[in-house]
């Protein structure tokens, strides 16, 4: 992690308690978002997205495979997420392993939605291709190469970023057949599906640092900070999920103010992904 | 005889035996031992410095590693390692060397019958090749209980399908004692009747038990003189020069 | 030799003897004073076989096992031969084939002082003498003798070293001097090293001589005299030819 | 001997799995019960009890309805070998689940999920410094699963280590609240939870009236989830009292 | 053992405490030698003893066994299977123990206890070659469909004679289990009879449930076991861990409710067992196969 003087630490979080950080901004001022799709062609889908410092890559990959017995109706999404040892070096071997398993965790929470589908980002029933035969089983990858802070909330948006991006071949299905045999199934490879990602929620993250808390903190910022609360919201203003880091203690009467506000964010910040993720598919478009 | 055996052998007749030492070039001591078509190989390393956590460090401590013939351990080699290691223990002189490991590496060759006595005997015999301080050796039997009742030593693998119960038996070695006789008695038998371990499968009457560890009993005399027979002829190989 | 077993003999001495063997009754010799070897233990009044072998006696008053191994159990006053594995401040870490690495005191050579400390890389050879063994402890070697002299410890440099059984080389520095040195040493001129620890160090002119030298040694572990003298002969003939 | 075919053989279990779940509960039919026949804003009975292993230095049981959960705690003892000098304590978690514990699940795990969120939750009340170079193991065994396993697990850990004397700031209980609808139900079984819209899990300090660790998912107004935390403080303060009279019990005799 | 001396002067001014640690063996011998031990019980003696049955609702027969404070929980989960070829009616047990972490402090997580499998295998040894269960009282259809039962035993607190506690708590589950009824449906798999609730069901399978009077299995030669140390002269009858650690010579006898062995069981130990030992053990196992039968026979009201 980043070490702080005393007296670096003591300006940081002046500069917080008079809602001047040390890049220029205000408290809840996002770093510029830079997205660019399409950054791995064999993937269904994939994105790359800046946040400052901060750089991050999401694929996503479909394949064919079986629905558990559990669920026959619906596909499966599987998220991981690799924290590379280039934005890290105690990334390295199995250092990255624990903060990669807590960021797919909160990933998996905040697009899959309860345990009945509600207020999933992704469709799962959409992914059935046969019931309790035959579904998409959805590989969603998040590397992070450069880290400066607020991985969450940019994985999260490349996330966003490459299901948007993604095109899922057309499937047809043979006839009726009997009980225990797998039917035959023929992937088109000129029809292509696009997804519906308008569901897809928007994580905001919360640092507290001090009495005050921020949006998008830096790797600096990240060091002194107290506790952070993600939220997600979806586009009609409902949240989907929410996960709290850090150890010490809040107010509920906090937690509560950190909702309201994360809200708000999400709204500015829903409508500047959606203007540069389509601003990045028109990108490659062209090209 | 009331009990016919496959093989012409009397009940307490055991198979042949054969045993040759050190026959392996890296570990500091090894053994094969046979008993008919039995045959097992053991190796011992060390003592080398050091235990494992949670053994105590103020002895010398022992691990045993079985290898089966072919496939995977399961929890029939996790428990012959386990009886092993404490009958190793219980044979060894643990205070000379204390916070040592000593490695003990059964590969069984061969397994028809009376695996795990066969076993022991080679474990025990690499130990002596290794110079392992003990206080005696073990000398280790297969006793079957047959249907009839009648008492079966050292079967092999068809017998101990066929037996009603069967007991594995280890047993100190008859030793040469300049003591008077009858010295090394406790409570009205020779210490050495004593039992190291014994390891039951069937069911059988506490009386036919007794029976199998007097039947077993009797054929240590034979085992412990094939043992130092056997030393002696190691002994008389290298120290003739000097 | 091949006595047939018999519950109790009267005495034991050069004969084989496995472990759990009562070998002296001590109860019989109350008024003695004995000194126990290794392979025995004492057990009340009983003293037991520890490890098997040959029983011996000495006069006036030691007893030991006598067996061979690869494995060597350090005593004091054994000289043996040491591989530097480490060197810190203080001492050399050394292996001597035990259990655990010996400790080789970066003073003890004569004249050792904190000045002339010397430098041995790791796999250094060293001819050393066992001086503490004590139960708990690193065993501690040292390059001088008992008065503080050199008396031809130290590193051994050049030369052949090859490892054989602790029985192997006891029987090397035996007195009088081991029929195959002795039939090697009429032809050949040559210099080695012997530890009770079972490693041998040879060092001659030519490597020709390094190799016959040490392919007569370890064939000669299991031969009688005789045999070795035979033994000898003909692999002189046969390398002359 | 008797040769068994071994674990090799496939089976199943003739009770059918994947078909038993609750009928959907609609937002029209107001008057359906919970399984249990509990109100949706009732707790199930606690039953907690300390010293349930005599082996480990504190450990508790805990048995809310169906789940059942023992916690032992042992040290602050000699931390791994392989780990760095550190001048404040570690905490080490682990929950794993029997074989039989869920009439679904398979075999018996270990839990990587539950073992971090217990982590997660503990690490904050623990006063760290008070063990320095030694760590202190939390394991879980979850006996039983009959929902909300999780928020059991945590408050019966932090049981055991009152139990165990290690120094804390105050105890932690944990509450988890099930969306079916628009209705909320606090303390959820499992039936509840295999259907349930979106589940709500908060560990306080009931003391010191801290929230340590929320996590949400599914879908959530904003009214919802300032009904559910309301719901979870006032269930956490009253089974804060339950552990509170646990330990003293607990404690009594020996003043006598 | 090797300071008896320094002990003996010391002994007189240590605290009880501080003894018992520094010289466990002196200590033990010296309440040995009164014949008691330090948890007040004769030498010949067990814990108590308390068997609790049916207590995992989710497992079709449960048991929990404590003796003093080793605590064992075991459950049989009944499943169904294809018979094997050369025993086409009969059905099978498998048996697994297990040492989760909780249940002792020398056992971490990820690094199962080395104890574990050993007794896994003695358990299931002893259980099938005992004819407790008669095997052919599994079967459904001979040679389609026979139940495999799944009995797990979970140690929940390990306080010494771990295999006597974990045989008990087996035994006592497998009286607890209830059988589910079960039907054969027309695509040859054997489903659950869900008692009145499923109406429509219900009708169809109730002529043709495949074991309407097999709901419980008939339990001959129950064995029980006793581990007791042997100790120079002493015979300790059930030992506690501390006990265990500190004398190393452990036999478990088995014997069964017809007063035959079931299995004799000596690995190792600085004592070696002789004939009058061994008709000791014997006959502290007969008193105490006794106790046992008893404990699980005011279980068996039901």
């Amino acid at each position: 992690m980043v070490g702080l003087s005393v007296g670096e630490q003591h300006f940081v979080k002046g500069g917080i308690a008079q809602d001047l950080r040390t890049d220029g901004r205000k408290r809840l001022a996002y770093r510029p978002i830079y997205v660019e799709t399409g950054v791995i062609p064999q993937a269904n889908g994939s994105a790359r997205v800046k946040i400052g410092g901060t750089d991050v890559i999401a694929s996503v990959k479909a394949e064919i495979g079986r629905p558990s017995s559990l669920q026959p109706d619906k596909g499966k999404v599987a998220v991981f997420i690799d924290c590379s040892p280039t934005a890290e070096p105690t990334f390295g071997g199995r250092g990255g392993e624990e903060l990669s398993s807590e960021l797919a965790l909160a990933l998996q929470r905040c697009l899959l939605g309860g345990k009945s589908g509600a207020g999933a980002g992704i469709n799962l029933s959409s992914l059935l291709i046969k019931e309790g035969k035959v579904c998409w089983d959805l590989y969603i990858d998040g590397l992070v190469i450069s880290s400066d802070g607020n991985l969450l909330d940019a994985l999260g948006a490349a996330i966003k970023a490459a299901l948007t991006n993604t095109a899922i071949p057309k499937v047809n299905v043979s006839a009726e057949v009997a009980d225990d045999e797998q039917p035959e199934i023929d992937i088109s490879d000129e029809e292509y599906l696009q997804f519906d990602t308008s569901s897809v929620p928007v994580i905001v993250t919360l640092t507290k640092v001090g009495a005050h808390y921020i949006v998008d903190a830096t790797a600096e910022e990240e060091s002194q900070m107290s506790s952070a609360v993600s939220i997600s919201v979806n586009r009609v203003g409902h949240i989907c999920g929410l996960t709290k880091r850090g150890g010490s203690g809040l107010d509920p009467s906090v937690i509560l103010d950190m909702i309201s506000v994360a809200k708000h964010v999400t709204e500015a910040l829903m409508s500047k992904l959606d203007s540069e993720i389509s601003a990045a598919e028109a990108c490659e478009d062209e090209s | 005889m009331e009990v016919d055996r496959e093989d012409g052998r009397t009940p307490n007749q055991l198979r042949p035996l054969a045993c040759s030492r050190n026959i392996l070039h890296r570990p500091h001591g090894s053994a094969s031992w046979s008993q008919g078509d039995t045959k097992v190989l053991a190796a011992v390393y060390g003592p080398k410095a050091g235990t494992k956590k949670n053994e105590n460090a103020e002895k010398a401590c022992f691990e045993v590693i079985w290898k089966p013939k072919t496939g995977q351990i399961g929890k029939v080699e996790k428990e012959y390692e386990m009886i092993l290691k404490r009958t190793i223990q219980s044979i060894c002189v643990l205070t000379v060397n204390p916070n040592t490991t000593t490695s003990v590496i059964i590969q069984v060759v061969h397994d028809d019958g009376s695996l795990l006595p066969c076993a022991i005997n080679a474990a025990c015999a690499a130990l002596v090749d290794a110079g392992i301080p003990m206080k005696h050796l073990a000398v280790a039997i297969c006793c079957c209980l047959a249907d009839n009742g009648y008492v079966v030593l050292d079967p092999n693998k068809l017998e101990e399908k066929k037996m009603t119960a069967l007991a594995y038996l280890v047993f100190p070695n008859t030793t040469l004692s300049v003591l008077p006789e009858g010295s090394s008695v406790a409570e009205g038998e020779p210490v050495e009747h004593g039992i190291i371990t014994s390891v039951t499968h069937g069911v059988m009457s506490v009386d036919d038990y007794f029976l199998c560890v007097e039947n077993g009993r009797a054929a240590t005399a034979s085992l412990s003189a094939f043992f130092r027979k056997n030393f002696q002829q190691s002994q008389r190989d290298s120290s003739k020069a000097g | 030799m091949s006595t047939e077993v018999s519950t109790s003999p009267t005495s034991l001495i050069g004969q084989t003897v496995v472990p759990g063997d009562v070998v002296l009754d001590l109860s019989n010799m109350t008024n003695q004073t004995i000194k126990l070897g290794s392979g025995l233990r004492q057990d009340n009044d009983a003293i037991s076989a520890m490890r098997a072998g040959k029983f011996r006696f000495s006069k006036p008053n030691k007893y030991w096992v006598e067996s061979s191994h690869k494995r060597y159990i350090p005593r004091p006053e054994d000289t043996v031969l040491g591989i530097v594995v480490d060197s810190k401040s203080d001492n050399f870490w050394v292996d001597i084939k035990g259990p655990q690495l010996a400790l080789l005191p970066v003073l003890a050579f004569e004249g050792g002082t904190r000045r002339n400390i010397p430098k041995f890389e790791v796999g250094t050879l060293l001819y050393v003498r066992v001086v503490k063994t004590n139960t708990g402890m690193n065993p501690e070697v040292s390059c001088t003798d008992a008065s503080g002299k050199a008396a031809g410890f130290g590193p051994l440099k050049d030369g052949f070293m090859f490892e054989t059984s602790t029985g192997l080389s006891r029987m090397l520095l035996s007195s009088p001097t081991c029929p195959v040195l002795e039939a090697l040493g009429k032809k050949l001129s040559f210099e080695t090293a012997f530890g009770l620890n079972g490693r041998v160090w040879v060092h001659a002119a030519s490597p020709r001589v390094v190799i016959i030298v040490a392919n007569a040694l370890m064939n000669s572990e299991t031969l009688s005299g005789t045999q070795q003298r035979i033994m000898v002969e003909k692999l002189l003939e046969k390398i002359s030819e | 001997m008797a040769a068994k075919p071994g674990a090799a053989t496939p089976t199943y279990s003739p009770k059918l799995v994947g078909r038993s779940r609750l009928p959907v509960f609609k937002d029209s039919d107001l008057d359906w019960s919970r399984p249990d026949g509990r109100g949706f804003h009732q707790c199930r009975p606690a039953l907690l009890q300390t010293g349930a292993v005599s082996s480990a230095s504190g450990s508790a049981y805990a048995e809310f309805g169906n789940t059942k959960v023992i916690v032992s705690v042992f040290g602050p003892r000699e931390s791994k070998k392989a780990m760095t000098y550190s001048d404040v304590g570690r905490l080490n978690c682990n929950v794993s689940y029997t074989t039989f514990a869920s009439p679904t699940l398979g075999q018996g795990t270990d839990h990587k999920e539950y073992s971090s969120m217990l982590h997660k939750a503990l690490e904050g009340v623990i006063m760290m410094e008070t063990f320095p170079k030694t760590t202190v193991d939390v394991f879980a065994l979850v006996l039983e699963s009959g929902g909300s396993d999780l928020s059991v697990v945590i408050s019966c850990a932090s049981l055991a280590l009152a139990d165990a004397g290690i120094m804390m700031y105050d105890l932690i209980t944990a509450v988890s609240v099930s969306c079916i609808g628009k209705s909320l139900m606090i303390d959820p079984v499992i039936e509840e939870e295999g259907c349930e819209d979106g589940s709500f899990m908060m560990t306080c300090m009931p003391s010191r009236y801290e929230i340590t660790q929320l996590t949400v998912t599914g879908e959530w107004t904003t009214p919802n989830i300032n009904e559910a935390m309301q719901l979870c403080l006032d269930a956490c303060s009253k089974l804060g009292e339950i552990m509170r009279d646990c330990l003293k019990q607990a404690a009594s005799p020996s003043d006598e | 053992m090797g300071l008896p001396d320094s002990s003996q002067v010391l002994s007189t001014e240590m605290e009880v405490d501080a003894f018992r640690r520094i010289f466990p063996l002196r200590f033990f011998e010296r309440h040995l030698s009164e014949s008691l031990r330090p948890d007040a019980r004769p030498l010949g003696k067990a814990r108590d003893t308390i068997v609790n049955l049916g207590l995992v609702s989710t497992a079709d027969g449960s048991a929990l066994a404590k003796i003093g404070s080793t605590t064992m929980l075991a459950a049989i989960r009944m499943e169904v299977m294809t018979p094997s070829a050369d025993s086409p009616d009969e059905g099978s047990i498998a048996l697994e123990f297990h040492m989760p972490p909780i249940c002792s402090p020398t056992v971490r997580p990820g690094r199962p206890a080395d104890a574990a499998p050993v007794i896994s295998k003695r358990l299931s040894d002893t259980i099938l070659s005992s004819g407790m269960i008669d095997l052919k009282e599994l079967c459904l259809v001979s040679g389609k469909a026979a139940w495999m039962g799944y009995l797990d035993i979970y140690c929940l607190d390990a306080d010494g004679a771990l295999f006597d506690a974990a045989l008990l708590a087996a035994v006592a589950a497998f009286s607890n289990l209830q059988i589910p009824v079960v039907a054969l449906n027309d695509n040859g798999r054997i489903v659950a009879i869900t008692g009145g609730k499923d109406q429509d069901n219900a009708s169809i399978i109730e002529k043709k449930a495949v074991n309407k009077e097999k709901r419980k299995l008939t339990l001959n030669n129950i064995p029980f076991s006793l581990t007791c140390i042997l100790h120079k002269n002493y015979i300790l009858a059930d030992p506690t861990t501390e006990e265990e650690t500190i004398m190393d010579t452990l036999v478990t006898v088995v014997l069964d409710s017809s007063d035959h062995m079931v299995s004799f069981y000596k690995s190792g130990g600085t004592v070696l067992a002789s004939s009058s030992a061994i008709k000791s053990c014997v006959e502290l196992a007969r008193t105490r196969a006794k106790e046992l039968k008893q404990i699980l026979g005011e279980m068996d009201i039901d």
